[in-house]
């Protein structure tokens, strides 16, 4: 086995046989990804534009815009994230139910953009986990439709193992030793 | 995750504070020609000065006198620009305000085609209410209200501006006064409602505070927000409020700290107050 | 015997017709508003300190963030603003282009407006529709300048360049598909015995109001007031073009729906006129390369499709970045008004007064 | 017909409940499907028409063959289907939320509520009133037996449906309740008082093919509206048709009657704090109650299965030993038509304030319904 390259199967392949389950539901998911109508600024015209006629978000299966974040699956931040917006940003991507992805549309998003003053922060990904950086300012609907078929890729090989990894076992350094348990807004599922 | 104030630690929020204070006003502008005028003249007698030692010298060596320079005449402007000077008041309307305010006109003047009128700082009230009122002036809108912060102004550190327009005549007129520090200018709320939002505007952007305002919050920035960011003395990357970074934070539960820290998080998610 | 009590409720910044990150403070009895209380700056961005921090020709770029639906009209203030500091006079086919740029802006911001306005009200279809002749609008300013959305189409003293080959036909082409979809909208919109109870009484703000609270553009003038800054103090090529300002005294969402649809048609008549007049000649002034200003100090104003936006600058000697930078934004305005068109109205009127009032939260927070 | 023992009766009972489940699951997703799709029509854009995934394996499959079927004509809106089954199987596995601050019980239960309400009402809708189709005679047991065109059609069909029907409305209630959170709160409230005026004149609006059937059972009205009535009752039928359809429209909430979950007034109305299956539920039994009013609609005021346009009714054959029994499909095709004209109006119109709509219900609706029934006795009196 070793000789053919195969690596040994950990005590979670052993235990669970996820492979066709999980590929009928990475598909499941991926070709429904139903977005929160997240919009912040200029890349939200763009994103509705992204929806509308010419270019048809709707068309992946993806057009059902929820508007409670209960229900939807992607956060696409489209806009600039200003420090006053950054908690409710937070509290929005707390609400949705797991899985959840996070699209960053946009050089606001993704990195501050053309604005580096004191009321934006830097790119989303310090306050919330990003799974697709769209850059451009606002970026096209055609940049939006490529990173969203990016993103059903990754869904697609994405690995219940790994989320089981991610959820259960302890990261190497924890920051949140020193920090004690704070009442969460929601329960999630147990 | 944490503030930072050391602009050690983040070289780029160094700031140069300006040493002079841009206010426009015939007087200085005079004031400025004559003084640019005053130097090009005190360069031109040392050029010569220099040049009659230079001959002095050359002459005393034996040598060739160098050529005596030629005072080049003021080029004609090749560019579509021409710099508006502002000139004495001729509208009708800065007269008669003139006339009604008496003595709290500090000064009148026009510039670009824009009416000017600066008045003490006590009286704006005043000054807004006639803008407003009086027949032969009838300015019904505050389009605009903004200030200006001048670290380096003598006698001042702000000006606050107000624009008028008269919809009826198609007229502007800029008002404007200088404060000091700590003043508090009476609200243009009791004459114009529309300038609520401006007023908290400037006292959220620059700090400064009116009297008899109905709401004095900050409007733009948390009410929580360290320092006024349009000040000159504030560096446009921030105190450091920008900074937060959670990416280590697998669990959230740090960055919900500093969320909450921030404020504004329990967004209608708090309890019904009974009565 | 049983209590009563009336029910705080927040609007916004997530919620799906706030138009971006608004956020309205409601004190709700039943479902009837008593109180409203706006709470704006979740996009302030910091434009105007990172204005003053930038040269004069850099600080467009900013501008198009503003409104960010109506960029050219930004761009246009901005650039005349700066134009007004300097004394800079213009080549007369360049302000012919900015004033044609100008009014396509306005036709794709009318378009946005009535897409979302529609779709708040419930009106799916018609957000398409608008949406699909706006690419057209769109597709001309990629053309011209590179970009969709946020255009930079302007330069100190005129346009970086002319406009491409074949951009009459182009914007005859939009031309068309604005007026055809039009006739579509109106016979979706206009008639229709909802959008009508929707519309017609709801949001109302008499011209004493709006000038008191300094609310300018379609607003004022479905309250009849015929102020229109085009005419009033004409700048670009206004001064040349023939056109109506349309007005209506009912000052109700209904009154400026139909300003705003007359005011898309006025827009196709300039545009039109500006290709027939088009001048031959440079489009750009001979200016030098860096600018360094004199003290100075300047507001101008301009009519962009929300009311009038003014670019307030004041400049020292010898700098080549503005000293102070103040954008007199409408929307900021507009939104002001919000608590005083609600009061006592019901929910699902606040969400027309939002998109009756075609706040762009990019201009009201900077 | 023979008697039957108890237990042939279950297992028939359990074989109709069967082919309705199918039913239901059959044509809800298909309407939620068509939703996407004819909204698309009518708003010149594709709507779906690709799932997830690379050109290769059965994903690839899919796509492909999608591709290709959007080269013939009609087929072509059918691209995308697959993604259906994505979209339920999503939902079933997504996480679900419960607020901290909810009603634990109630909050659970509440989309069971609906979903179960709207499904029961199917025990009554008679498909068709006379033997659907016989089963084989080597099936042990239930060899040889008729299965009937509806479950239960008692003689009070129409009263347990109505009864039924608003059952529908405490899920919304409850679950809005439940939730403990304003929004929902906001929408369960609408709900509440929507659903409430409304069934007033839905019943009334029922009561003209009551009495000019002169019965309460399903298939019996069915018939005797579709067979019996006179022409001089066609005008209170038409009237009866509109307010029916309109309060059948506010019952399901589905624009311009959608205040309980008006999108852009209340974020999403009474299920904002629901997620996942639970969210699923309540969006599942909105379209089988939008069914339900399609299937009374071409029921009652369609002739249901008896009646085609222009006569052609006459040209149906009793049965036909490929298809089973057409008059069936007749049925079936007339429900899916006003599934259809349901999207359509959503395509089409804006939607209305909440005190317009109780302004219509009970200025115009109930006084046009009382007056189109005593017009409908006075037909069924005289002629």
């Amino acid at each position: 086995m070793e000789a053919l390259g195969v690596t040994e199967p950990t005590l979670l392949e052993h235990v669970l046989m996820l492979t066709r389950v999980e590929k009928f539901m990475n598909w499941s998911r991926a070709t429904s990804v139903w977005p929160v109508t997240f919009g912040l600024a200029c890349c939200a015209i763009e994103m509705m534009a992204a929806g509308a006629s010419r270019f048809d978000f709707d068309r992946f299966g993806s057009g059902i815009f929820r508007a409670s974040p209960r229900q939807a699956d992607l956060m696409i931040v489209a806009g600039t994230v200003s420090c006053k917006m950054a908690p409710i940003l937070k509290n929005v991507w707390d609400q949705m139910p797991e899985p959840k992805w996070a699209i960053a549309l946009g050089s606001c998003a993704t990195c501050g953009g053309p604005f580096d003053s004191y009321h934006t922060i830097q790119g989303v990904d310090k306050i919330i986990p990003v799974d697709v950086y769209i850059p451009g300012c606002p970026p096209r609907p055609e940049s939006l439709l490529y990173g969203f078929m990016k993103l059903q890729d990754k869904i697609m090989s994405s690995s219940l193992a790994d989320k089981y990894r991610e959820l259960f076992e302890p990261p190497a350094q924890s920051p949140i030793e020193s920090v004690e348990p704070i009442d969460l807004i929601h329960e999630g599922s147990q | 995750m944490s503030h930072v104030h050391d602009p050690k630690a983040a070289p780029n929020r160094k700031i140069n504070l300006p040493k002079t204070a841009p206010v426009p006003s015939p007087g200085a502008h005079a004031a400025d020609v004559k003084a640019t005028q005053a130097a090009e003249e005190a360069k031109w007698q040392k050029t010569l000065a220099d040049y009659e030692i230079a001959r002095a010298n050359a002459i005393s060596e034996g040598k060739e006198p160098p050529k005596p320079p030629v005072r080049h005449a003021v080029k004609a402007d090749a560019h579509d620009m021409r710099w508006p000077v502002p000139v004495e008041a001729q509208d009708p309307d800065l007269h008669r305000l003139r006339e009604l305010l008496g003595g709290a006109v500090e000064e009148c003047f026009e510039q670009a085609g824009e009416l000017v009128c600066q008045v003490k700082k006590e009286a704006i009230l005043d000054a807004l209410t006639i803008c407003n009122q009086d027949v032969a002036l009838r300015y019904e809108m505050l389009a605009d209200m903004t200030a200006t912060h001048y670290p380096g102004g003598w006698g001042f550190n702000f000006s606050i501006v107000y624009h008028l327009t008269c919809i009826r005549r198609r007229k502007r007129l800029r008002l404007r006064i200088l404060i000091l520090e700590g003043f508090e200018p009476e609200s243009a709320t009791q004459v114009y409602p529309g300038a609520n939002w401006l007023e908290r505007e400037i006292y959220d952007m620059l700090g400064v505070r009116f009297a008899n305002h109905p709401d004095m919050t900050r409007i733009l920035c948390s009410e929580e927000w360290e320092g006024h960011p349009l000040r000159k003395d504030y560096p446009a990357v921030g105190l450091g409020q920008r900074d937060i970074d959670c990416r280590e934070d697998r669990s959230g539960v740090l960055t919900r700290k500093t969320m909450e820290a921030a404020g504004h998080l329990g967004i209608n998610l708090k309890p019904l107050k009974a009565e | 015997m049983f209590k009563s009590q009336e029910m705080e409720i927040n609007m916004g910044p997530q919620h799906p017709s706030t138009h971006g990150v608004l956020r309205l403070k409601l004190r709700l009895d039943g479902e009837t508003v008593k109180y409203c209380y706006p709470v704006i700056g979740y996009l302030h961005r910091g434009i105007e300190k990172i204005c003053e921090n930038k040269a004069f020709f850099q600080g467009q770029v900013w501008t198009d963030r503003l409104d960010y639906c109506s960029a050219i009209s930004n761009n246009l203030g901005w650039a005349e603003a700066v134009e007004k500091l300097f004394g800079i006079t213009v080549p007369r086919r360049a302000q012919y282009l900015r004033t044609m740029l100008n009014e396509l802006n306005r036709l794709n911001s009318h378009l946005v407006w009535l897409a979302t306005h529609a779709m708040d009200i419930g009106a799916l279809t018609v957000f398409l529709y608008c949406f699909r002749d706006r690419e057209k609008i769109l597709d001309i300013f990629e053309a011209f300048c590179g970009s969709r959305l946020t255009t930079t189409a302007m330069r100190i003293g005129g346009l970086l360049e002319d406009v491409p080959e074949g951009f009459d036909k182009m914007v005859k082409d939009a031309l068309h598909a604005v007026r055809t979809g039009l006739v579509e909208y109106e016979t979706l919109l206009s008639e229709n015995r909802i959008w009508l109870k929707r519309t017609v009484g709801v949001a109302k703000l008499n011209a004493d109001d709006c000038m008191a609270y300094g609310i300018t553009g379609p607003m004022l003038r479905a309250a009849g007031i015929a102020y229109d800054i085009r005419k009033a103090h004409p700048y670009a090529a206004y001064g040349e073009m023939q056109f109506d300002v349309p007005t209506r005294p009912e000052a109700d969402t209904y009154a400026r729906y139909l300003v705003r649809l007359e005011e898309m048609r006025q827009s196709v008549r300039i545009i039109e006129q500006c290709l027939e007049g088009l001048p031959e000649g440079p489009v750009m002034a001979k200016i030098p390369k860096v600018l360094k200003s004199e003290v100075g100090e300047v507001y101008h104003p301009t009519e962009a499709p929300k009311g009038e936006i003014g670019f307030y600058l004041v400049s020292e000697k010898g700098g080549a970045n503005p000293y102070r930078f103040h954008v007199r934004a409408p929307g900021f305005f507009n939104a002001q008004a919000i608590p005083l068109m609600v009061q006592d109205s019901l929910v699902a009127d606040v969400i027309a007064t939002i998109g009756t009032l075609d706040i762009v939260l990019g201009e009201i927070d900077r | 017909m023979p008697e039957m023992t108890l237990v042939q009766t279950l297992l028939i009972a359990f074989i109709q409940a069967i082919l309705i489940i199918v039913f239901v699951f059959v044509a809800v997703p298909l309407t939620i499907f068509s939703e996407r799709k004819v909204l698309g029509f009518v708003q010149q854009r594709l709507g779906s028409t690709r799932v997830a995934g690379r050109l290769g394996g059965i994903t690839g499959l899919m796509n492909r063959g999608m591709w290709w079927m959007g080269k013939i004509p009609i087929v072509h809106y059918f691209r995308g289907l697959p993604g259906l089954v994505g979209d339920i199987f999503k939902l079933f596995i997504k996480e679900d939320v419960k607020p901290a601050k909810a009603d634990r019980l109630v909050y659970l239960i509440a989309p069971a509520i609906s979903m179960v309400a709207a499904m029961m009402v199917y025990a009554v809708v008679s498909f068709y009133p006379g033997v659907l189709f016989t089963i084989p005679s080597w099936v042990p047991i239930i060899g040889g037996l008729p299965v009937a065109g509806a479950m239960a059609d008692v003689n009070v069909g129409i009263l347990i449906l109505l009864g039924i029907a608003s059952v529908g409305v405490y899920g919304i209630v409850l679950g809005a309740w439940a939730s403990n959170s304003k929004y929902p709160l906001l929408g369960g409230l609408r709900s509440a008082a929507q659903m409430v005026s409304y069934e007033v004149p839905l019943t009334l609006s029922l009561l003209v093919p009551v009495i000019l059937a002169g019965s309460l059972s399903f298939g019996e009205m069915t018939r005797g509206v579709a067979t019996g009535s006179s022409p001089w009752a066609i005008p209170s039928l038409v009237f009866g048709f509109f307010v029916y359809m309109t309060c059948g429209y506010a019952e399901v909430n589905r624009l311009p009657f959608d205040m309980p979950e008006a999108e852009n007034e209340l974020v999403a109305g009474f299920h904002t704090e629901y997620s996942g299956m639970r969210f699923g539920l309540f969006y599942l039994a909105e379209y089988i109650n939008m069914s339900v009013v399609a299937a009374i609609a071409s029921a009652f005021f369609f002739g249901g299965p008896w009646l085609l346009p222009f006569g052609l009714q006459s040209f149906v054959p009793e049965a036909c030993w490929w298809i089973g029994q057409p008059h069936w499909y007749i049925y079936v095709a007339k429900i899916f038509f006003f599934l259809f004209v349901f999207i359509w109006v959503r395509g089409s119109w804006p939607r209305y304030r909440y005190d317009q709509i109780m302004a219509v219900a009970w200025k115009y609706l109930i006084p046009l319904a009382l007056v189109n029934l005593v017009v409908a006795g006075l037909v069924r009196y005289f002629a």
